[in-house]
């Protein structure tokens, strides 16, 4: 029903919304493997983003496509927690963004291919395949960057302490999230937490970094992504996103 | 006669039997060190094309208009990554090394094909980039997949099949947006006129102002001449531009019965020389972007390369 | 009592005699160091505030709607940085200088106006910060033209005035966006709920916890507690609201008869102590934005420094 | 008629899309005295651009507001010389750019005060005051940063060099400007030349600076900006610009 609906687009927007922030290293990476990865990385997350919008058009039972759900809602329409959105400053930033993301959705689609959804069930089953080649890519880097030069030592630092605020949202599932995963459709974030700290210690230690302890950035009025309340970055992407396909709302491409 | 002027006269002669027999020169063989220079700057500059040619599509890849033609826009443009890889690691293999060619491209030194210089304004143009760029390159690149250098040729059996597959890609998209809204029909159009005549450019001079065609040919790392090329395209190119509903904007195009071929315009080569000097219009925004890419991750690979000198000797930790 | 003590004890009265006679200090004049301290803080916070508010509305000046809004916000924003400008040569007066007072607005040693550390998200935030914020930031500076730091309140004579315009401009374009579609409506509507809250808390905690209070109202640089002009705020709001067609989202907003005034809800503190101890929504966005303009900044600075100092000595050229 | 309008878009389309550049700086100017100077410039080239759209609507008989023509028009309709949409990558780059773009505009609206269309003539007679002033402040930086320290000195030299491919165009007069130009209507830049490279050499060797000598852009078959033939860079502006009044065709602000 709708609130089944609610949830494909919370886990399709994540990484709608990822896939861009990686698009745009295209033609800008450090080295031709690392654009075809994260070409690679962007792909895996669009093709997710588009089941799962799609998945959500049939649950409310419009039959709304992908691309309505991507080009058509609002910024306040999105629901998508506020990390994916936030631009990535440097290298160092990508490879810290990904092992965050991916060891968090790593560990919630993995416990969602036990889903009562078959189909939120089947695109799990093939996400996880993926996430866990972008985790394994992400944590290779920040283990070399944290233990590479001083420089990229520094970096790698600074990206960790920038995104660790964004971290904690990432756990406090929206009460649709909630009520759909006592009924074993979705999954609690709060029990991701163990998962996500253990695997995050032992990258962070192969490469001599230390877990961050900044404050979590807070919401207004408690509303944060998963209630469409988001950083000021959003707007940036979905005017670059949206901007030809609203321009030409009659056409098909 | 010295033994090492005999010797290098029996591997000259071994050499050009291989030719001769359309056999492949293979990197553990002798070659002239004329042969090598040429294969190294043929092959590195197919690699900078390559690299150079993510650039017109890849901005559009965040804009596109779908989340399907988001998707094949991302895996086109990585293939294109995946091409320069491939061609550079064949470069490599006649001892020339992917940061130095780099260099060279960046200072200048070495070239990419024109057509990149030209800017990508529209969706649109993600189509005729994929039906007449891709289009042109595959004739270009057909015949040499039997290029007597072997890697070289491997290579180019790959990239020729995924460059059809793109081909067909962009002009599905020209195919569906001539279907869709005037504006869109009128974009297709636009876009056509732009890269009409670049396209044209692409198999180079013409053969009169070619000079190194003949050694080319000679050693089968060339088969056909500019010109021979240039025809066939534009032969291929009509029908399919009928088929689109889109005018080519040349006014002397016609079928020419005799010669069974279409009789084409004359090329501006006064913009083909000012773009290969570097006075295209997109020529320093394309280097500049690579030269930026390229210094903005020195840092990374440096620091790639410590760790691994770090734990190559046991040190780190 | 030594003869400097004497003195002191002179100047002291002489001071206290010019606040309570409602005159002004000037620059010249000697002051208490809590004063001083007290008057640079409260000046050079202001002085951020107007810098660190370009940035929420700024980034909307290269996306606004129609040419006749966007000219209104550039002509907007470019006043908060003249507002800027005066505040921070107020705060000269006193013995500041305005690049210490930027790098401790950096460094996180100074503050500014907790609101702008929330986000503007659609183009109905430029309606609403004109409205609530400027009208907020209106209550508070009023009285503030007659601090008793002369350079101070003159400053506030003319910043408060460009605010009234900014304050009814916002509106105004409010009222436009209320009787456009439905979508507009929306965005006001939704744009009213997260900055209604936020606006409230401009004031400052509440008088109960506002230790400072006395001793600025002592010294006439401060009129009214925080909890007066709060409500003096939300008795003005309410028809505002009213006349505009939205609503404000408290739902224990009620006239209170016996009052005279309108009674509201509790405001969230907790939220509020998060966005004062640096983890609001936006703090670290601002700051770093700040940081990143004086950084890029530094080389600009440096060569107008150096070109002054080579023509001052005659030399260059 | 048709050809004024076409000739007011031109003239129009250079100050819109310059002061959009300029409006890029907002919060990010070395110094607070330089955010008030940018945003004024800005201000100033938007009034002369809104004039001129206005204009254009009048002059084409279709009565089209300058909203329209700022919002509801494609990249290749829009007909500014390619110089202004170019990004500026630093201050440098602003203090030349407004130095060409100014020193040629002032030359060529200083002109137009006597033409034979009295709107056009008294908009132009406005801009002049304005635009001496933009010229001012651009030359004052152009010398400061030539003649400052050694870093400001190769920063304003890369600047220049980064601009003067996109100068020649400045003077190709399109057929419409040229064809109003006999006519007493326009001016043909061609004649703007003398006077720019005056003042452009007067201000360069005060900052010991050279004049450029690299070679001009070429344009797509000859056609560049004045034909509707632009950079890639314009296709991000316009984005910026026409998104949110595209998402609401029907709204008013």
């Amino acid at each position: 029903g709708g609130k089944l609906a609610e949830y494909c687009l919370m886990l399709g927007d994540d990484a709608l919304i990822a896939a861009h922030r990686l698009q745009e290293w295209c033609t800008n990476a450090p080295e031709l493997e690392d654009e075809v990865a994260i070409a690679n990385i962007s792909l895996d997350l669009l093709g997710q983003a588009r089941l799962l919008l799609a998945r959500a058009g049939r649950a409310d039972g419009t039959g709304r496509s992908e691309d309505h759900y991507a080009y058509f809602r609002d910024e306040h329409e999105f629901r998508n927690v506020r990390l994916v959105e936030r631009p990535h400053t440097d290298f160092a930033d990508l490879a810290a963004f990904l092992l965050l993301f991916g060891s968090w959705r790593l560990a919630l689609l993995g416990r969602l291919t036990g889903a009562r959804d078959p189909v939120l069930a089947a695109i799990a089953g093939k996400a996880v395949k993926e996430l866990s080649y972008h985790r394994e890519y992400a944590a290779g880097w920040v283990v070399r960057l944290g233990d590479g030069t001083e420089l990229s030592r520094r970096r790698m630092i600074a990206a960790l302490d920038r995104w660790w605020p964004f971290v904690d949202e990432l756990f406090h599932g929206h009460p649709a999230e909630i009520q759909l995963a006592t009924l074993g459709v979705a999954v609690d974030p709060a029990y991701l937490r163990g998962e996500f700290d253990t695997v995050l210690a032992s990258v962070l230690s192969a490469g001599r970094l230390s877990v961050p302890d900044g404050a979590p950035v807070a919401g207004v009025a408690g509303r944060t992504g998963r209630h469409g309340l988001h950083t000021e970055a959003l707007g940036g992407i979905l005017t670059e996103l949206q901007g030809l396909a609203r321009a030409h709302p009659e056409a098909t491409w | 006669m010295t033994a090492t002027e005999l010797a290098t006269t029996e591997l000259q002669r071994h050499f050009e039997r291989t030719i001769e027999h359309d056999q492949r020169i293979e990197p553990r063989d002798w070659m002239p060190e004329g042969y090598r220079k040429t294969m190294i700057r043929q092959i590195s500059q197919h690699a900078h094309s390559e690299i150079i040619g993510m650039q017109p599509e890849g901005h559009w890849i965040t804009r596109a208009p779908s989340l399907r033609r988001k998707a094949i826009l991302l895996a086109k443009v990585q293939d294109e990554a995946g091409h320069g890889l491939y061609l550079y690691s064949a470069a490599e293999t006649l001892g020339a090394e992917r940061t130095d060619l780099t260099d060279r491209l960046i200072s200048g030194a070495q070239k990419y094909s024109s057509i990149f210089n030209y800017p990508a304004l529209t969706f649109a143009d993600v189509g005729v980039i994929g039906w007449l760029v891709d289009g042109a390159a595959i004739c270009n690149q057909v015949p040499l997949c039997r290029s007597s250098y072997g890697p070289y040729a491997r290579a180019m059996i790959r990239i020729c099949k995924e460059e059809s597959f793109h081909q067909r890609q962009g002009f599905e998209l020209l195919l569906t947006m001539m279907r869709g809204t005037s504006a869109q029909r009128d974009m297709v159009q636009e876009a056509t006129n732009r890269w009409w005549w670049p396209a044209l450019m692409m198999f180079g001079p013409p053969d009169a102002d070619s000079p190194n065609t003949a050694q080319s040919m000679a050693w089968k790392v060339k088969r056909h001449t500019n010109d021979e090329l240039r025809q066939r395209f534009v032969d291929m190119s009509v029908p399919q531009a009928d088929a689109l509903g889109v005018t080519l904007p040349d006014p002397w195009l016609a079928w020419n019965a005799e010669r069974g071929h279409y009789d084409f315009g004359e090329l501006d080569w006064a913009e083909f020389k000012q773009v290969l000097a570097g006075n295209g219009p997109c020529n320093a925004d394309r280097i500049a972007h690579r030269r930026a890419a390229r210094d903005n991750g020195a840092w990374v690979r440096e620091a790639a390369a410590a760790y691994a000198a770090k734990h190559a000797e046991g040190q780190g930790r």
